[in-house]
């Protein structure tokens, strides 16, 4: 088949869920005739009608409160919140009952429910439509925090994400909704909680997610110009977290880079580095070093290439681990 | 509504309360309500009252004793909650706040199970959720109101009947979440019956400052569907106003709001002293209007209860307490492990790790005593 | 309102709208308003609604070119804003959301400061809040109607008569903040007018949707103050009304909820589609209702205006569209420093460190360019 | 003047703030007539008036959001969340306005809030009684977010922080409202921003905050008998960071402990274990340990003491970095 987008896949992965079982629900703002404002939701409405893909009135805690009262009642919704910025409102539905219903039930009562954001800068956005919020989620006991990076594992893993038992955020780097890949219509092997492996190497690690993907491959392949061997891992879902293949990794090259868009102080990558130097702290021949954005809001769009992490930012950190 | 060159006005909402006994337990005549309730409904609707209410009371006694870490006693709601149960099926499902213990018992919930909440064994409580079609207790104001819209939204959508009693107080009315929730049930007509508890306090913020609306049932019109206004502490009110409410509900006519205007006579918690805010003549005031004594008094003008029967329903009031002392007294935690178990179906590897480091520092413990 | 057995009825509420001026221009004879405008009034109320049209369209085409990442157009809601922005006095503050470029030039800030925003310049835009009384956009839904709240409680408090403008869209009124910035205000009766550009759209979500209220402006009986509706394409309509909502905020009285019934002429913003989910008729319909022609065939008919104002402000208007132009195609971003200037008042260690780094960077493309 | 708990000092904090400054107001649900359901606001409804001190609606995103009003006409509000599981309401307005107002208005529009949030465990509370929910609030830029640890710092932070010209999160260790300290009412010369050292060491550096600070000095003098020099390190303010003070220590000793009662994963700990490694990755003997929560929503009061970070876990911690 021809090359697909990640929007497209994603519009297929809900396409495919929603055959495959009746109680899987779409709801969101503009979700319905719209095909929300990402056309994600393209044209489900019109195929599964108004009682599947529900547009809801404008007010995200109202989204994932009714998500839950759904869920409780059988359904399997999958929400979606217009732009990360817009998720703030449900902040307290989120932490206070997505996260801890079931616990607080002692099991009986899972909430299957999916969260979708679109979420990351890069796109020239106006305020609050460009946040990485995934370290608000991954401090968040009970979430699963899932990011794909590109069309084929944004296709598996939203599947595998309506078909988990738990409530999963499930955040789509925005950026890259337009990145293509030619690859067949069936979910791949790989779990939620499963990292990938992007690119094999020997000479440094280098952990990433979601959008910065992208940008970390472009600079494996800058650095093997240069005879650098990095070992790319596209962590895939934050939560859980794939320690085992970061481990092993970092095991081999002995050196560290962990890249995300989200700022750095209080980023996950600080969940990272950590975890890296308490489990195997005599492999590491340098720091682990985090490449984010700086510690400032979100800034303008004709400012936001100075801000986010770009090749020469990765590249400079890996010259700094490599170099120590 | 008088319309004062084009505006709507509050000053012309009507306040009124439905009530169909007055206070000394005399019937109302034609208020236009007619309860359908044969003998022994009315009688099990006075043991609920009681039972509650002796319930309640072991709730507060415990925490008094150390029991408990903290008790919101339901004293002088009773009514309220138990003439809305009533009104409702089996089937259809209640999301309660944290004070609903009456309805909770209607729903075959022993106490035991709620009362572990408040001993810090487990949050949420002890219950199976869908064995009694009850949610778990929710302690963030108002939040529980969007499970049951989306609960009621979910039922519409499957083409049942099944009707979601959403629980809250006068002060939840306050917060966001109880807005957007009449809101996405009045746009799809959900099967939604909100039931708010005006107990007239939020901890110790009178109503008045709570909000200047004219009554809390008037709040219904800017989500297109009726409010009323009922006597909360008049059981056969709060029954005919549910019924018409749950009717509504199943007929697919869309959500209800019911203002159920009553008093909290005890403290907020146990943790709380009323006496900084509020006077004792207002307590004495609703002390006069005891909702299981205006209802006994119904049933003895009415020559419907017997001491007999009275009696019968204080001995089991007091085996319940006994129950509940027996299971609550000294009861024991949780184990630990369960801490791991329910986050996630199941636990990561992290979550095991951590698992194991507890066992570790437990088996620590054990081996420094 | 009529009572069912004592429930308040939706279907009771009014919902006529206020008018003042007929579609072709005639004024409506004994509406009981009496709007109190001279000749220089009319004169500038019809100077603004044509400045901001075509500032706005200004906007839309800079965005078609490139110069612009997204605009938001106002097309057809210039009346409701310059109408209700006409009753305010000069130290009143407005308090917008993400269209409101119309009362932004009654403040007189200079559109290019506004589309700097939408150019990506400067997040909230480039103006001085405090000397143009007038915060900055606000584009998370609602969340600014707080703001007018709690600016409008602080006037009180302080004994002072400012007047807080607060508004927001038809869709905004789910939002939790709506509600939770309308019961603040009228529990301490704030001098706040609500203003609700009713412009029947939430980007695609029509008002239907939004909310089974039979109006928008009923919703304010739930807060307790009066709520209106007026017809938002008659300027002079939306003028008595926010006369009248202003005068009793500065008079004590306190909140209004004003439900002006407009029509959002263009896409939401120029990222969206409007064909996916709304008609030609409807749009036409609109069309033939535009506030600008109705109120310009009122003044015409009664001799207020000549063609020789009207040209001066075409010309004026034309100046402004040159100006914006020249102002904003081509021009450079913020100095990147700006990042970390604003964050605190003073920037703290690790902030300073990563400004370096990024100078570090930017010398570093620098040298390979 | 005899020993005062933390409590009364934020009461006498708030008077003296109110008294210097006019401006100032405190709003929140039950601050006035009960003085908060902790009396930290007692009896300044009656001193100051019902237009110092405001009873609000149940509504936190209401109350933050007007407090954000109020500060832009002039005030300088101080706002109480009953509990930080409360909080989560008022997300929105936290971090999209109060957090960025200051940026998004060029600094033209600074927002003098304080937001004051009784925080953690140890009490035996019911669910949400019990967060500890700083690492939201670090990972937000434009917020600073301050914690006592003592009475007389929590008087002379809480004056401090209502005199900031930035929004200011306050974080109260409500376990520790009942300690007793005989102090001065008078601001110390300890800045926000600055770190304080509880006890000079050479041996390891345990770094700490809020409420876990004293439970590190239990830990410090338990150490010291066994011959183990700690260096403890009270942060008191998480943002501003003093890093300074943590990496000179750290220098000297080479080995660091972090302890916070949150959940590890995303935690404040990470952030600073990962800073010490990028900063200093040389002096370490021994890998930063992180000690904290476990990855579970607070557990119910009979299980909270398996959970908190007690004695001998911060201990074995420290037995941990010392024989790496
Ligand atoms: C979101 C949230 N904010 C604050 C609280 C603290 N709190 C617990 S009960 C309560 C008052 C509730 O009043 P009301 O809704 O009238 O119910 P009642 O207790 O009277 O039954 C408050 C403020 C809470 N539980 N949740
Ligand atoms: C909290 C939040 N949720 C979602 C959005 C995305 N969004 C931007 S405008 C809009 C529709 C607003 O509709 P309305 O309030 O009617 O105002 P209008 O655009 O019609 O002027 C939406 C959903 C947002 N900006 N903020
Ligand atoms: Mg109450
Ligand atoms: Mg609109």
């Amino acid at each position: 088949m021809p090359a697909m987008t990640m929007a497209a896949a994603l519009n297929e992965a809900l396409r495919h869920s929603m055959k495959a079982d009746q109680h899987v629900v779409v709801l969101g703002e503009d979700v319905g005739k719209l095909g929300g404002v990402f056309r994600i939701t393209d044209k489900l409405q019109q195929e599964f009608g108004e009682d599947r893909v529900l547009d809801t009135p404008l007010a995200e805690s109202g989204i994932v409160g009714t998500a839950i009262g759904m869920a409780m009642y059988g359904l399997r919704p999958v929400a979606e919140m217009q732009f990360d910025g817009f998720t703030y409102p449900a902040f307290e539905q989120i932490v206070s009952h997505l996260a801890k219903y079931g616990s607080r039930s002692r099991g009986r009562m899972r909430l299957p429910i999916v969260v979708r954001i679109p979420y990351g800068g890069g796109i020239g956005a106006v305020e609050h439509h460009s946040e990485s919020l995934e370290a608000y989620f991954t401090h968040t006991a009970g979430l699963k925090v899932v990011t794909p990076s590109t069309p084929s594992d944004a296709y598996s893993l939203l599947i595998r994400s309506i078909e988990d038992p738990d409530p999963v955020m499930f955040l789509e780097p925005k950026r890259r909704y337009w990145i293509r890949e030619d690859f067949e219509l069936e979910p791949n092997g790989l779990p939620i909680g499963k990292a990938a492996i992007r690119n094999e190497g020997t000479d440094v690690t280098l952990i990433t997610y979601g959008p910065s993907v992208r940008t970390c491959q472009e600079a494996v392949e800058e650095a093997a110009a240069d005879g650098v061997s990095i070992e790319l891992i596209d962590l895939r879902s934050l939560i859980p977290l794939d320690l085992e293949t970061i481990m092993e990794s970092v095991k081999k090259t002995g050196r560290a880079v962990v890249v995300h868009e989200a700022q750095v102080t209080g980023g996950f990558g600080g969940e990272i580095a950590a975890r890296i130097m308490e489990d195997d702290f005599l492999s590491l021949h340098a720091p682990v070093v985090r490449v984010g954005g700086f510690d400032i809001p979100y800034p303008p769009a004709k400012l936001e290439d100075v801000h986010l992490p770009d090749l020469d930012r990765v590249l400079d950190a890996v010259d700094k681990v490599l170099n120590y | 509504m008088e319309e004062r060159r084009g505006f709507v006005d509050p000053s012309n909402v009507p306040t009124a309360t439905i009530q169909l006994l007055k206070p000394d337990g005399t019937l109302i005549p034609d208020t236009g309500y007619e309860p359908d309730l044969k003998k022994d409904d009315l009688l099990e609707i006075y043991r609920y009252m009681v039972l509650a209410r002796r319930a309640d009371l072991e709730g507060t006694n415990l925490q008094r004793q150390g029991e408990l870490g903290v008790y919101t006693p339901l004293i002088g709601q009773e009514a309220a909650q138990v003439g809305t149960g009533y009104a409702l099926d089996e089937g259809d499902w209640i999301f309660p706040s944290y004070r609903e213990l009456a309805l909770a018992m209607m729903r075959k919930i022993d106490p035991v199970d709620i009362l572990h909440l408040f001993r810090g064994t487990w949050h949420g409580g002890m219950w199976d959720p869908k064995e009694h079609r009850f949610a778990m207790y929710s302690v963030p104001i108002a939040t529980q109101t969007l499970h049951a819209a989306g609960f009621g939204i979910a039922a519409k959508l499957d083409g049942a009947k099944t009707v979601a009693l959403a629980c809250f107080g006068d002060g939840a009315t306050s917060e966001g979440d109880a807005h957007e929730s009449m809101n996405f049930a009045g746009v799809w007509r959900a099967p939604v019956v909100f039931f708010c508890q005006n107990n007239q306090y939020a901890i110790s913020v009178p109503l008045s400052k709570q909000t200047a609306a004219p009554t809390i049932a008037v709040k219904a019109l800017g989500y297109g569907f009726p409010g009323v206004r009922v006597d909360g502490n008049d059981v056969l009110a709060c029954y005919v106003v549910a019924q018409e409410a749950v009717r509504r509900a199943r007929e697919g006519l869309g959500p209800t709001l019911i203002e159920a205007v009553t008093f909290r006579r005890g403290p907020h918690s146990t943790a709380d002293d009323p006496t900084r805010y509020r006077t004792d003549e207002e307590l004495k005031k609703w002390e006069a209007l005891d909702p299981i004594v205006r209802f006994t008094r119904y049933l003895e003008a009415e020559g419907i209860i017997t001491d007999e029967f009275k009696q019968k329903v204080e001995d089991e009031s007091k085996e319940i307490a006994a129950h509940i002392r027996a299971e609550i007294v000294g009861a024991g935690p949780r184990p630990a492990h369960e801490l791991f178990e329910f986050v996630y179906s199941e636990p990561s590897d992290i979550l095991r790790r951590e698992e194991w480091l507890l066992y570790e520092e437990l088996a620590g413990r054990e081996d420094e005593s």
